[in-house]
């Protein structure tokens, strides 16, 4: 068990640990968000592990430090304090999602098999010199186009969430 | 150093539990969790699949092909962010019209 | 491999954690005393002896580790608890990128006095940086209170918006040094460069008079990048929340903010995260800007050739090593008491104001200074 | 056919003239609404009427310098229809021929035409209103004109089917043109869709050519001289007939289709009723498209495509069967008649059944010289008609007349020269032209030509009898004219009876144009046969063979002609003048038959309950409520709706239910499913 395989393991452990404890945590949203954030940040590790460190770097950045503080942002701004289960009925379909989970992942698992091994990556792969060399020659169009995504949506939440001064 | 089915794995347990939650939970801040989850989930698979084939399937164009995998993840990324602001616009508008971010009471297809 | 990084782990440790913390509480209170033309604190002695109040650190730690901890009623304690070490942590951890020394060899594999230098160096701080907004929102919401929920919300908002500008600011200087990782920068940096060299370029021939002393500056950041620096120094200062953008703490609107219902060795945690980021910004600018561990006009061959013949090549580079942790700390200092004295002189922005600079004025400065850089280093080296 | 000599600019104004006309009168009525002053509607409409008759006479003299052989004169305008590529390229332009079939047309349309031009001028002037019918009248007649000039003037089949049907358009607006009465409406209505049933197998001779040659891989190009010229090329076809089972000879099934056109237009036997019915219209109209021109378009039709007809010995002999069955069929319902436009009406068809006849046996030129004589003195006896009816103030009905002579003297003379003329007296035009036509059919090919012979000299002692029995019963005897109407009784002006002067000369000098070489007819040269007109138009219609009987059996058929006439005409007098009594007698005890005729054979109501009732009832109860409402709309169109709206409501209304968290399953299922197929 090398050492990078043990770090894997933990980290693995970690995020689908914070990830029930996210969906169990009934009373305090902020909680919730919290262990999403644990979550992304193994995964994060996770990625460092499988040699994409920019795509680790700009997950924290962005995943964890951005979106996860506006979730927050927004749980504060409302002062939302908690949240209960739903009445029993809830009760079926929690345990109807349950199955259900447990269903979709024997199918996922079952369909995979026979992946490569892995091989020794070629020098500086995943590195942020080789991926912006990528992202500016052959994605070009698919930056342009996430930039007017972004700016779409930002207009669009400004709209949304205004408060009505007319 | 882990065979790749067991990264692949995680990734489909993490998007399981993404769906259970999105599925479960009746807050709306905690289903959008969920699909960010969920996405995460898919960017798990995606940086794994880079891993294994860094030249692209079958030899694609060029080692800079090799990229496709991380620089999905990063589209899925802006992605993500994006939808965020939004669904976080139609909660916070939400909470406004109906003072709670209990999705079954948006059931009425109007404010 | 872990043996040498964990001395070098324990050596920041010491050096930053232990040593520099505390000696910033008292430089803080000293040195705005100075300026204000008071005394300061000078009270602490150990048997009579005041040493200019550099006791006055320990009495610190002292008096808030015998505090009683408390904790609001209401508030969601695991919240309460886990808030300090979140914002406390990433500032420790900031450190392991900046390079405190060079690289030398004493035979065998070359010694890089810094503790870990990975491929994507800059954005590790960028990341740490993201985490320890969680510290103080998280810090704001648990603590049940009205007021530090309002400084949890701003330091929030803050932080978010000058992590943007924080980054784009410094892309200038990725482009001049073509590398993210620190250490590499600060090599680059050990050169020098005629002012007006540019002007070769456009075809004139130069006379060798321009290439001495007054003309020759040290290839630092900030001469470089000029407003670059700017723009990273306020940008870097916003995301530490010092003084002049410290509205989370606010003491004359919401008293103390987000760590208003912190008290005793918690509340020490959150001033000595504080403080550790104030030297990890020195650090970060004296390495991004000031040339890091690099003597100024003498670059590290020149002095360790200079030096060899006297004392032979073994010596010299310990020489080396020491001199230029030397000019570092210099740097450090340096940096720390700019921070301080900044503190004291520019008035608290108000709430919209930090938010308008950042996105109106800072947004748009650091985006122009990238194309402008482009532009040169394309008409200068004809490849970005 | 040599083609003739191109560029003949004047032709396309001889039809442009009225047309020019007309536009101007609508024009003045549509858009400018306000009622333009009296004289210039006169001067307009009889102005462009004398212009086109002008322009005619130059363009017929311009022909007559032609040699023989080489006469036709073309004026092609441009390319109305230009469609398909290759040989099966159908170009059918905007030309007009005048060759000397189309000369005689167009100098009895014009010259007639502006006769019955000045005759209406008086004639709808008493009872012109203030609104403008005075010029919609004289509107709808110049239009008439040029749709009629157009027809002859044709150089392709296309071209004429166009004149066609503006004419029986303008027939119909003009029956209809008082539309304030119900009935006129209706007749007008009749008339064109009788018209339109004719127009119909017109129609599918058309395709029928146009056909046959693409088939045969000829150009199929409709004009005249090259269907004439590539003739030979299909003439070997034959068509199985559908139900018959035999087969037929293309051309004879061709000539069929025509033939049917032509009874649509000239009221034969099948397509007759609608001409006695349109007599609604005001009386210069009859004269004018019932008795001059109108009418005979099929029998100008027929003739200039002799050489097909000539080629079809069937068609021919059906023509010529028709024709003397129509003949027969209205001279006897004339006899019963008592309007005086209805008696007229039914001479006119008998008269057309007799151009058939004479048609159907090879005589085209018979036919044609029959046509210009009969428009003569059928427009002269119209007219006088209508004079009769202004000076009775509009009373029609001849059982109300009678002793007029010494009321209204120069239309009783008139009426006399016209009566005498068509009951065909040696000296007047009648009696050569019907000669010709009883000498054509003794000599014809056509099986049963005796009988056609015979059945066309007893016709023409009905003929003598029905017209003097008509001219007795107005103007002579003591006069039935109801009290109140007699002193008011008076010679209509001169605008009217001027005209009929003229005609009534034309009418009995029109006979000498033809007259046959037996009597020495006056411009016929040494070596040819039979007189001028055959002659003149002999180049076109090469196939018109000249008669094989010696003079000896000519001179006595014509005294039996001659005989029979003078025998009709002392039946009616005797019957009509010297013992009213017996007529009413022979009406009494021979109830059966003269109800039978007075009722017209019933044909009316035959043709109304064996066709019009069933069609109606089966457009309307059938198709209309049970296809188109039933299954249409009811299956088809709210059918479906209804099936749309109970599939929504019943199942899914309820996928819509407004729960994010059954959307969220619904999802999940379906990703589900694809994924379980996609890896299965």
């Amino acid at each position: 068990m090398t050492f990078p395989a043990f770090l894997f393991y933990t980290f693995a452990a970690l995020a689908v640990l914070s990830a029930v404890a996210m969906l169990m945590n009934v009373r305090n949203t902020v909680a919730a968000a919290m262990s999403l954030v644990i979550t992304m940040v193994a995964l994060a590790g996770i990625y460092v592990l499988l040699e994409a460190h920019l795509v680790a770097a700009i997950q924290i950045m962005v995943y964890a430090g951005a979106i996860v503080v506006l979730f927050l942002f927004v749980v504060m701004l409302l002062n939302l304090r908690s949240d209960d289960f739903a009445p029993p009925r809830q009760r079926l379909v929690k345990l109807v999602g349950a199955l259900l989970g447990v269903f979709v992942m024997s199918e996922l698992l079952r369909a995979f098999g026979g992946l490569p091994e892995f091989r020794p990556p070629p020098e500086g792969f995943g590195g942020y010199r080789q991926v912006g060399i990528a992202l500016y020659t052959d994605y070009v169009l698919l930056v342009e186009v996430s930039s007017l995504l972004l700016t779409a949506a930002i207009v669009g939440a400004l709209i949304l969430a205004k408060r009505k001064i007319d | 150093m882990v065979p790749l089915e067991h990264v692949i794995g995680l990734s489909a347990i993490l998007f399981t539990l993404g769906v259970i939650g999105v599925a479960i939970r009746r807050n709306l801040i905690v289903m959008l969790m969920s699909i960010e989850l969920m996405l995460n989930a898919v960017n798990l698979a995606f940086v794994g699949f880079n891993r294994v084939w860094p030249e692209g399937p079958a030899g694609a164009a060029g080692a800079e092909r090799a990229l496709d995998g991380q620089i999905f993840v990063l589209m899925v990324i802006t992605v993500a962010a994006a939808e965020v602001a939004v669904g976080l616009g139609i909660l916070i508008s939400m909470f406004r019209n109906r003072d709670s971010v209990n999705v079954d009471d948006v059931s009425l297809l109007k404010w | 491999m872990p043996v040498e990084v964990l001395i070098k782990t324990v050596f920041i440790l010491i050096v930053v954690v232990a040593a520099l913390a505390p000696v910033i509480t008292w430089i803080e209170r000293k040195q705005s005393a100075v300026m204000q033309d008071r005394i300061g604190a000078n009270r602490a002695d150990v048997g009579g002896i005041t040493l200019l109040g550099l006791l006055h650190p320990f009495a610190d730690v002292v008096k808030l580790l015998s505090k009683e901890d408390v904790v609001p009623e209401g508030a969601n304690r695991i919240m309460h608890l886990v808030a300090p070490v979140i914002a406390a942590v990433p500032a420790v951890v900031a450190y392991a990128v900046i390079p405190f020394g060079g690289v030398y060899d004493f035979g065998g594999e070359p010694l890089s006095l810094v503790v870990a230098n990975p491929d994507w160096g800059l954005l590790y701080i960028f990341a740490i940086g993201a985490i320890a907004t969680y510290g103080t929102v998280i810090a704001g919401w648990s603590s049940n209170n009205n007021w530090s929920l309002l400084g949890g919300m701003r330091a929030s908002a803050q932080m978010i918006s000058y992590e943007v500008t924080m980054g784009l600011s410094v892309v200038g200087i990725f482009m001049v040094f073509g590398t993210l990782q620190l250490q590499d920068m600060a090599q680059a940096q050990d050169t020098t460069f005629r002012v007006f060299g540019f002007l070769e370029y456009l075809g004139l021939h130069l006379p060798p008079w321009l290439g001495r002393f007054p003309f020759v500056l040290p290839a630092w950041g900030i001469f470089l990048q000029p407003l670059s620096f700017i723009l990273f120094l306020t940008t870097i200062m916003a995301e530490n929340k010092r003084p002049p953008f410290d509205m989370p703490e606010g003491e004359s609107e919401i008293i103390a903010g987000y760590h208003l219902e912190y008290s005793g060795m918690r509340f020490g945690l959150f001033f000595m995260s504080e403080f550790i980021e104030v030297v990890v910004i020195a650090g970060l600018v004296a390495t991004l800007f000031l040339g890091g561990w690099t003597i100024p006009w003498i670059s590290q061959e020149a002095f360790i050739g200079a030096v060899a013949p006297i004392f032979g090549v073994g010596f010299a580079t310990g020489l080396c090593l020491v001199v230029h942790f030397a000019s570092f700390m210099v740097k450090v200092i340096v940096m720390i008491w700019l921070q301080m004295a900044l503190r004291w002189t520019l008035p608290r922005f108000r709430y919209d104001q930090v938010m308008d600079l950042c996105w109106k004025i800072i947004l748009p400065l650091s985006i122009a200074n990238i194309f402008v850089t482009g532009a040169v280093m394309l008409l200068v080296r004809g490849q970005p | 056919m040599v083609s003739g000599t191109d560029g003949e600019t004047l032709l396309r104004w001889i039809p442009l003239v009225p047309l020019l006309a007309a536009l101007l009168h609508g024009v003045m009525i549509g858009v400018v609404r306000r009622s333009t002053p009296r004289w210039a509607v006169i001067a307009i409409s009889c102005g462009a009427a004398l212009l086109s008759f002008v322009f005619s006479c130059v363009a017929f003299f311009h022909l007559v310098q032609l040699p023989p052989e080489g006469r036709v004169l073309l004026d092609s305008i441009y390319t109305w229809i230009g469609a398909g590529i290759g040989d099966t390229r159908l170009a059918a332009e905007v030309a007009f021929r005048l060759d000397p079939l189309s000369a005689v047309m167009i100098l009895v349309v014009t010259g007639v035409g502006f006769l019955i031009h000045v005759y209406s001028v008086g004639y709808m002037d008493d009872d012109h209103r203030d609104d403008r019918g005075f010029q919609r009248f004289f509107c709808y007649l110049n239009l008439f004109t040029f749709s009629m000039l157009v027809l002859v003037l044709a150089d392709n089949l296309v071209l004429l089917f166009l004149g066609w049907e503006g004419v029986g358009l303008c027939s119909y607006l003009l029956i209809g043109f008082w539309y304030s009465d119900r009935f006129n409406a209706y007749c007008g209505s009749k008339a064109f869709i009788v018209n339109r049933i004719g127009d119909f197998g017109f129609l599918i001779g058309i395709f029928l050519i146009f056909k046959a040659f693409v088939d045969v891989g000829v150009p199929a190009s409709l004009a005249f001289a090259d269907i004439r010229q590539n003739f030979e090329s299909i003439s070997g076809l034959s068509v199985a007939v559908p139900f018959w089972g035999a087969s037929m000879r293309l051309v004879d099934l061709i000539g069929l289709c025509l033939f049917v056109g032509a009874c649509g237009k000239s009221a034969q036997i099948p397509l007759y009723v609608w001409l006695p019915d349109a007599m609604a219209g005001p009386t210069p109209v009859s004269a004018l498209i019932h008795a001059a021109t109108m009418v005979t378009a099929g029998v100008y039709m027929v003739c200039r495509m002799s050489f097909l007809f000539a080629a079809a010995p069937v068609a021919s002999a059906v023509v010529a069967w028709t024709g003397a069955i129509t003949a027969l069929l209205a001279a006897t319902i004339a006899i019963t008649q008592t309007d005086i436009k209805k008696v007229l009406a039914y001479s006119t068809v008998s008269q057309l059944g007799y151009m058939f006849i004479a048609a159907g046996c090879g005589g085209y030129t018979g036919a044609i010289f029959h046509l210009v004589t009969h428009a003569f003195f059928k427009a002269l006896l119209f007219l006088g008609a209508g004079s009769v009816i202004l000076a009775m103030h509009h009373e029609q009905d001849i059982g109300k007349m009678g002793g007029l002579r010494r009321k209204i003297p120069q239309t009783t003379l008139v009426f006399g020269a016209g009566v005498v003329a068509i009951s065909g007296f040696p000296p007047f035009s009648g009696f050569f032209s019907k000669d010709e036509i009883l000498v054509t059919a003794y000599t014809a090919h056509v099986p049963g030509h005796l009988w056609l012979y015979a059945i066309g000299l007893f016709t023409a002692g009905i003929t003598a009898f029905y017209m003097w029995r008509l001219f007795f019963l107005t103007f002579w005897g003591e006069s039935r004219v109801p009290a109140e109407l007699r002193e008011r009784i008076r010679e209509p002006s001169g605008v009217i009876v001027n005209p009929l002067w003229v005609l009534a000369v034309l009418a009995l000098v029109g006979g000498l144009i033809g007259i046959p070489q037996i009597y020495g007819g006056w411009f016929v040269g040494p070596d040819q046969a039979s007189h001028s007109l055959n002659n003149f138009l002999a180049p076109l219609l090469p196939e018109a063979e000249p008669h094989l009987l010696e003079h000896s059996t000519e001179w006595l058929m014509a005294f039996a002609a001659v005989g029979i006439a003078a025998l009709g005409q002392l039946a009616a007098y005797v019957l009509y003048v010297r013992r009213p009594r017996v007529s009413r007698w022979l009406a009494a005890n021979l109830p059966t038959y003269h109800r039978l005729v007075t009722r017209k054979f019933y044909v009316d109501e035959i043709y109304d309950r064996l066709i019009v009732r069933p069609l109606v009832h089966l457009s309307d109860a059938v198709l209309f409520r049970r296809v188109d409402a039933g299954l249409i709309d009811g299956l088809a169109v709210n059918g479906t709706a209804r099936g749309v709206r109970a599939i929504a409501a019943n199942g899914l209304k309820y996928l819509q239910s407004g729960l994010t968290q059954g959307y969220v399953f619904m999802m999940i299922v379906g990703t589900l499913a694809i994924l379980g197929y996609m890896l299965g």
